[in-house]
């Protein structure tokens, strides 16, 4: 079994399906994280059958923002590192 | 399947927050078992949750795409 | 030390016993969880000699009532799935 | 033995979070050293904290049985 | 190399938690754009937040090479 | 190469590199968690130019009490563990 060996276009047909895959799972994982933070900040009355106003707004709007704010931080960051070095 | 692992990691990790979530915001106060009004407020928070979920999932996806559509752009 | 090789029952034992164990870890991990989970929503004063009244009942029917949850949770979620199939 | 690092491992993660809880609760506002009304504070929330600890392992461990005991009913 | 892995992850969480907690102070209702005044308040919290982890690292090296120190004393 | 070995000068040397480089991995996660924490219980106002009056007070304390606490109970616990024995 070790010495079995997978030809070479199988080896990267595989390589690039595993890849796809785990990027897919990167991408589940910040849904769940994004919902989970998103829900805490928008959703803060008692479930109705609907999401009351501004709280769909306030969702729609907090993954946005919040990529947004990760944009800014690291501009910020890079923008200091480069006064520094000049 | 890696795929199907994949989306089964993904719906269990659903239900969890959902029970984490709907949990801390409809059983406030635990007494001897759920009352009609908890279950009331579970399944509404359950399916909100599940709304919040797939509305941030699709925008999620969608700021990733312009993302990529911009850096191919800048490229060019 | 590798061609080493324990006989068949000696093995089952052993597969048997971490089993077990790995079961135990598990409990542990969740008993932690929802000590940390239920501590919060219930112990809401500075913590005197014993429990508050209301504390010690909260804190006894939290954990039944969050394995209530998930199976309502569940159950809702098949339901749901069932009436979209038929 | 496994048994033993497990049982290390759960006693080791039980004042990680005795740690945390208590500091949050009993810490509000640090000054340059741990007061004595802080430390009262502290030991009772310690004593209260394993004592939830412990009735939730009771009430945990006696739910998982009934539940085994129902699966194995069902199976008849 | 290690070293420089190490360095990376650690900038890599500093960025991480920086955006979660001043995501989390500054953006308190997300509308269709950061506001001006909301981006005041993240460049002012990215500095504090990096001279809270820089303080914090000093306090935690001092305190921890003042434990060493005492283990040594105690060994004689 | 799995036959490759380093002489034994050179595995130790890279045993006490390896060693050093985890503790110095376990000492950046301490500090990132503490300054989670401490941010959280010293921060409360809107982040302005300087940290407000109390802040920085707060923030200096809290790591030197936050382990402070972690010795009173670790020294607690075995008190009553000696007291249990005797």
């Amino acid at each position: 079994m070790d010495n079995f060996k997978f030809d070479e276009a199988t080896q990267k047909e595989l390589a690039t399906f595993l890849e796809r895959e785990q990027a897919q799972a990167r991408i589940n994982a910040t849904v769940h994280t994004l919902t989970s933070m998103c829900w805490d900040k928008c959703v803060t009355g008692t479930p109705g059958s609907r999401f009351a106003r501004g709280e769909e707004g306030c969702l729609l709007n907090c993954v946005d923002r919040f990529l947004d704010t990760s944009l800014f931080i690291i501009k910020t960051i890079e923008g200091q590192r480069s006064q520094l070095q000049s | 399947g890696v795929r199907s692992e994949i989306a089964l990691a993904s719906a269990q990790e659903l239900i969890n927050k959902t029970n984490e979530k709907c949990f801390a915001k409809c059983v406030t106060k635990p007494g001897s078992a759920l009352s009609s009004s908890e279950e009331t407020c579970l399944s509404r928070c359950l399916e909100r949750y599940m709304e919040a979920f797939n509305m941030i999932s699709k925008t999620y996806t969608a700021r990733l795409s312009r993302e990529r559509e911009q850096r191919q752009l800048a490229q060019i």
